[in-house]
């Protein structure tokens, strides 16, 4: 619906100065969160033991200081070998079998009963598991990682191919679709790729979670770190670090809504 | 005995862990000693050392069995409370494969290059995480007694679950570890791991957990710490004189079907298995753990005994005997 | 073959599809389209709901036949059945001499609510069909788009997605998507429900153009009384719900037919007639 | 669409007896699926050193013996009082902040952005502040898991805000409902209530898995038995309740299944 | 107010609501709704679209206008802007004097595609708008939902859902539901659209009944000259997009209209006129 706002006082002058302002508006308001948050932070650091609950600036030296020595950089590019690994192979394969069981009963029953009994392992349960079949290396953690990603993958695709519009089924073999891999290759897929997208970006916010957890498994990488630190209750280090991961987090957040959105353009 | 004043507070937080260094607290619980105490005692038995410690910082716990690195990091960290009893001594244990340990019997220090040099890699040490007692431990017998640099192997700090995955599935080639690990090693058919070096050999008086109060507990109550040091020095000898009752006790703590009898009670004749109570006797190498936790960086207060210890319950428990 | 209802083996105990023929006893001849004592009975939670009842007519093959009947008299659960979208509860349909129990691109299918892939643009959703069962013969892939959305007056709108279209534009889509494939069946349920007059008249035109050229078999739902007349050979008259065929009425008139000729009016007024004297 | 089954040659008895031989034909692949997969674990367990996979009857036994003891249903109990309160509590500010996220731009902007920088810390990082806020009992671990029911019932609110039918909306306003809060309350709930019920029970089944990593904070319950369990290699004993976290995941995803079907009848 | 651009204060710079009238020029009286010069572009990803261009008339109080023109002549556009549900490029819209800048219930809406409220019965949703504004004068709410029922003829689908209606019930669903509250002014987007002849001829009826008694504004967009002949005081004619008006044709006859009367068939004829001039 269009905004109840009027805009014909100044015909000429509306699309910049009204984009403009929203825009100026929408900046201020996001920063004056931050800045809420921030303080928040600080107000709450002050009557919290220093160990537990550091004040900002603790927290931006360390951070300062890790930047400049490139500590930051090497364990996100460590961590990224396990992340993106994981979350990549274990989505394809969550999308895949979500999709099978979305769309065939007998799938549904054999493959979706098996999975409803591993679906509430925890993912760290699964550490004896990395260790065994692929050892203490990015595999390890990747497999960890992807674990989690199949899971959110799997609900999705399945979810989404159950929500797909029946009268466009209809129409896909009235036009000569037959099989069931072409309705789920031209009608199935497009059709879900919204929700496809939506687990995938769950699955990729997700993932940076899991990894620090995987990263139990002595793995090096920001999760390592952030374990080592907490053990010496060094908690600047700790909060300086999840921003790290906050960041990444973002970032990879961004990449995928870009990529939705130019797939998804006829929405 | 100590009657230092104090009105006795209605209940009392117990942190501590299910790992088999705390024999003593299992011991008194299942005896029911507490009982007798004034308080009554809570008992939050945690997953780890660090969030044991997270909890003592906030000042959810009144007294702790801990492991001594993570209540020194405590204590660095500005967590007052002091050691006032020692659990046990020396009981950490070096596990290495069938391979490892050859070479450790042909090679002795040199083991580690002659390994890399045929392998092409270090050898891979398995360990709880970084500054845990068993880390520690394992650093400073490469460092101090071996005289080597940490370079000659690859360290890997794990999450307690994991390493016991990783060691009996011979994912590394080494590892330090405490009981009943060795003895699950040696009883599993499939591993090929098995002690090698015991903490005797390696680091004389090397501490393992202890009994650390919080220093409010001490300050406004110290003769209800001395009721429990008392207590702990009872536990201590009841383990010497009924070893296999003590391991029925853990197994029944811990749970009958994690820890198994049979096992409990041959983790409790092991040589890692010395139960004491006298802090003095861990105090040296203590302090040598914090020098350790200042190297890794990221503790920067050095530590005197008077900061970590306060041996005066301990000599007026054990002057009644 | 729905998502989660996939069957694909055949029932054991149905009848092997493709073999068996069904003779119409009245002609003589096997009509394309044969309706057998159709009912069909939905269940919903206020309990069953009749739809249709015994509902029997036959389409012969290129002939043009209209459904009319009143909103609710079951005219689309009708066309579903014949399409193979909706199993009936009793009775069954066969199309050249089979079972019907699917869709297939033998019968090209419009839809009252324009089913347009939204994810495809006006182009794209014409292609469809040709990318599956290829152009047909004489045109190539490109040209046949090009040529239906002439057909259909939408060339400009060929990279449009159907969100960017109006109500008509959107039917007119669905309209070129089923006449795409040249299927020899052409089902339509209220094709022409949301275009504006003056296109409807060119799509009349047009659809009996293609039609005379190529001798289709239409099966036409309208509620439009005046749209049956003016295309049809015959009007199967749907009575009130749950509906039942009342009459089918032969429209004996040359084309192109004038709308406002005796004869024209004469049967409208038949058709109309059969609503007019029912109750409520 | 109608499945493509001819069902005529026997017309009366269709209903009953079809209905019969599908579920007896489901049932079937259910259990051919269960009895595979345990036969896959038996075969895995017998190439794998047993106390990292241990053979199905070794975790009977230990199942056997804690149904009998009773120590199952106490444990069970003890994580209840948690994962109850937290999953409740946790899903219900999830719902009311993400429906506010997904119908405010401004709520969007201030919170929205508040959200993003503490969406990814991980839910073991809030373990400390659940120590300072809540303390070593039932609410510090009801806290970790109102987190995660919270943020996974937050995005399924969000996103099914943003996809209510704008049609919807102007239908209402024209129908009379002129505030924020009447159109949320008569037009966005109903028509996000199944994407709020997916976030549920997304969230449910998540908090099982939330609620052993909980249990790390010394609080009793299933995970702290599964981690002692771990911590001594007793990999039977973790299986088995790994499998009794399993059961009681199809019991708690049943249920709300259930109450699904029942509120969205008109779907 | 969208999900996430809910905008509840007024713009800074707009005017403020309800203070500011907008006389009719040629009449010196305030018409009920003003259309003043309305232009709408709509921007799309293959550059702008423009829907209509440059769009004046007025709709007395109490009188019936209808908007016809050919499928994509921006009638839906132009419907769209007086209900307040799309802001214009450029021009305004004046009901009673005050700028139309949101919906409101003094605007009853009837869209093309039936908008009905999917998890409420067909009761439910005529009842929706009577929970808001209360029954109108003389009635209890649920007489008011059975009236409007009978009105359309759905008293036995009241407990359905609307997945289980026909597509001409839903769309009459739609129409009782605007009737319900009992707006002064009704604005209908080719509400008859999927309507049978017969329901059709009733509804025309029954509109005409409501609006004579009530004396309600209605502006109505159809594609169907003959329905807007039938039912108006005037037409406003569209031509081929970009829309413009071409022409008011006022409909100067008693009613009730005689269908084939010579004066109807000779308005009927004239608005025709417009679109068979025109080229393509
Ligand atoms: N899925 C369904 N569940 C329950 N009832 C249904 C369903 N589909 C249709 N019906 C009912 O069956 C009857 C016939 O519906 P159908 O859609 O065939 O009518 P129609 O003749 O096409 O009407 P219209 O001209 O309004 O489109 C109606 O009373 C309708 O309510
Ligand atoms: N959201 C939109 N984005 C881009 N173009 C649009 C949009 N909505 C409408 N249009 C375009 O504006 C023009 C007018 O559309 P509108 O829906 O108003 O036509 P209409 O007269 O209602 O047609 P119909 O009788 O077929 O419903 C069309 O060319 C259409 O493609
Ligand atoms: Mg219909
Ligand atoms: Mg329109």
């Amino acid at each position: 619906m269009a905004s109840s706002t009027e805009t014909d006082t100044d015909p000429a002058g509306y699309p910049t100065g009204r984009l403009g302002y929203d825009q100026g508006r929408s900046i201020g308001i996001q920063l004056a969160a931050l800045v809420g948050f921030v303080l928040v932070w600080w107000a709450g650091a002050l009557v919290t033991p220093q160990n537990l609950l550091p004040q900002p600036p603790a927290v931006l030296e360390v951070l300062v200081a890790d930047v400049s020595s490139g500590l930051v950089f090497e364990l996100t590019v460590q961590s990224l070998r396990h992340y993106v690994p994981g979350l990549l192979v274990g989505s394809a394969f969550g999308m895949a079998v979500g999709v099978l069981v979305g769309w065939s009963e007998t799938v549904d029953l054999s493959v979706g009963t098996v999975a409803s009994i591993l679906r509430p392992v925890p993912p760290l349960a699964w550490i004896p598991f990395a260790i065994i079949w692929f050892g203490l290396n990015d595999s390890g953690a990747a497999f960890i990682i992807g674990i989690v990603a199949f899971w959110i993958n799997y609900y999705n695709a399945e979810s989404g191919v159950r929500g797909v519009d029946q009268q466009l089924l209809e129409v896909g073999q009235s036009l000569g679709t037959k099989t069931d891999l072409g309705l789920i290759r031209r009608v199935v897929l497009p059709s879900a790729l919204p929700d496809l997208f939506t687990g995938f970006r769950t699955a990729a916010g997700q993932a940076w979670m899991v990894m620090v957890a995987a990263e139990l498994l002595g793995v090096p990488g920001i999760g390592k770190h952030l374990w080592d630190a907490a053990n010496f209750l060094q908690m600047q280090v700790v909060i300086a670090y999840m921003l790290v991961i906050g960041v990444l987090f973002l970032a990879s957040d961004r990449l995928i809504k870009l990529l939705e959105a130019r797939m998804l353009a006829w929405r | 005995l100590n009657l230092g004043g104090g009105s006795s507070p209605d209940s009392l937080t117990l942190g501590t862990l299910n790992v088999f260094p705390m024999m003593q607290y299992f011991v008194i619980d299942q005896q029911g000693w507490y009982d007798d105490l004034g308080p009554d005692i809570t008992v939050q038995t945690f997953g780890g050392g660090p969030p044991l410690v997270q909890a003592y910082a906030s000042g959810n716990i009144d007294f702790a069995y801990v492991g001594i690195s993570p209540g020194l990091v405590a204590i660095a960290n500005g967590v007052s409370s002091k050691v006032v009893a020692a659990n046990v001594l020396e009981p950490n244990v070096m596990v290495g494969s069938q391979e490892f340990r050859s070479y450790w019997t042909d090679h002795g220090a040199d083991a580690f290059e002659q390994f890399r040099a045929d392998k092409g890699r270090k050898p891979k040490f398995a360990t709880l995480p970084a500054g845990s007692t068993p880390d520690v431990f394992l650093r400073y017998w490469i460092t101090e007694v071996l005289g080597l640099s940490l370079d000659v192997v690859e360290i890997l700090g794990q999450s307690p679950s994991a390493l016991q995955s990783t060691l009996s599935t011979g994912n590394a080639d080494a590892g330090s570890a405490i009981e009943p690990v060795p003895t699950l090693l040696k009883e599993n058919p499939d591993s090929d791991m098995q002690p090698f070096k015991y903490a005797g050999e390696i680091m004389p008086g090397q501490p393992g957990a202890v009994l650390q109060p919080s220093q409010r507990l001490l300050d406004e109550n110290p003769g209800l710490v001395q009721e429990l040091v008392n207590i702990h020095v009872r536990a201590t000898s009841f383990i010497h004189e009924n070893r296999t009752a003590a391991a029925e006790m853990a197994s029944e703590v811990i749970g009958s079907d994690i820890l198994t009898t049979d096992v409990a009670t041959k983790a409790i004749n092991s040589p890692a298995s010395n139960f004491i109570s006298n802090p003095k006797r861990i105090v040296d190498k203590s302090l040598v753990y914090n020098d350790f936790h200042q190297q890794l960086g990221s503790v920067d207060t050095d530590l005197a005994e008077s900061d970590v210890f306060d041996h005066s319950y301990y000599e007026e428990a054990s002057s009644g005997e | 073959m729905t998502p989660n209802h996939s069957s694909t083996e055949n029932d054991p105990d149905g009848e092997p599809t493709g073999t068996d023929t069904h003779a119409d006893a009245a002609t003589g001849e096997t009509p394309q389209i044969a309706v057998a004592d159709v009912s069909k009975t939905f269940q919903t939670d206020r309990g069953p709901v009749e739809a249709i009842t015994d509902v029997t007519f036959d389409v012969a093959r290129g002939e043009f036949v209209s459904i009319v009947g009143p909103s609710g008299s079951g005219k689309s659960t009708a066309f579903r059945i014949i399409a193979g979208l909706e199993t009936p509860t009793d009775g069954a349909v066969h199309v050249d001499g089979t079972r019907v129990t699917e869709p297939g691109p033998d019968r090209g299918m419009v839809f009252q609510d324009d089913a347009l892939f939204p994810w495809r643009t006006v182009a794209g959703n014409v292609r469809y069909g040709l990318e599956e069962v290829g152009a047909p013969e004489g045109f190539s892939v490109d040209e046949r788009v090009q040529y239906c959305l002439e057909l259909v007056g939408l060339t400009d709108k060929a990279d449009a997605y159907p969100k960017e279209l109006s109500g008509g534009q959107r039917q007119r889509v669905g309209i070129a998507r089923a006449l795409a494939v040249d299927p020899p069946i052409l089902l339509m349920d209220e094709p022409f429900g949301s275009v504006d007059a003056r296109t409807r008249t060119t799509l009349h035109r047009e659809l009996l153009d293609i039609w005379a050229a190529t001798r289709k078999t239409i099966c036409f739902v309208t509620h439009d009384i005046e749209e049956a007349v003016y295309l049809s050979d015959r009007i199967v008259v749907f009575s009130d719900a749950p509906g039942t065929v009342r009459d089918v009425v032969t429209v004996d008139l040359d084309r192109p037919r004038d709308r406002t000729g005796d004869a024209f009016t004469d049967i409208k007024a038949r058709v109309l007639s059969y609503f007019e004297d029912e109750p409520g």
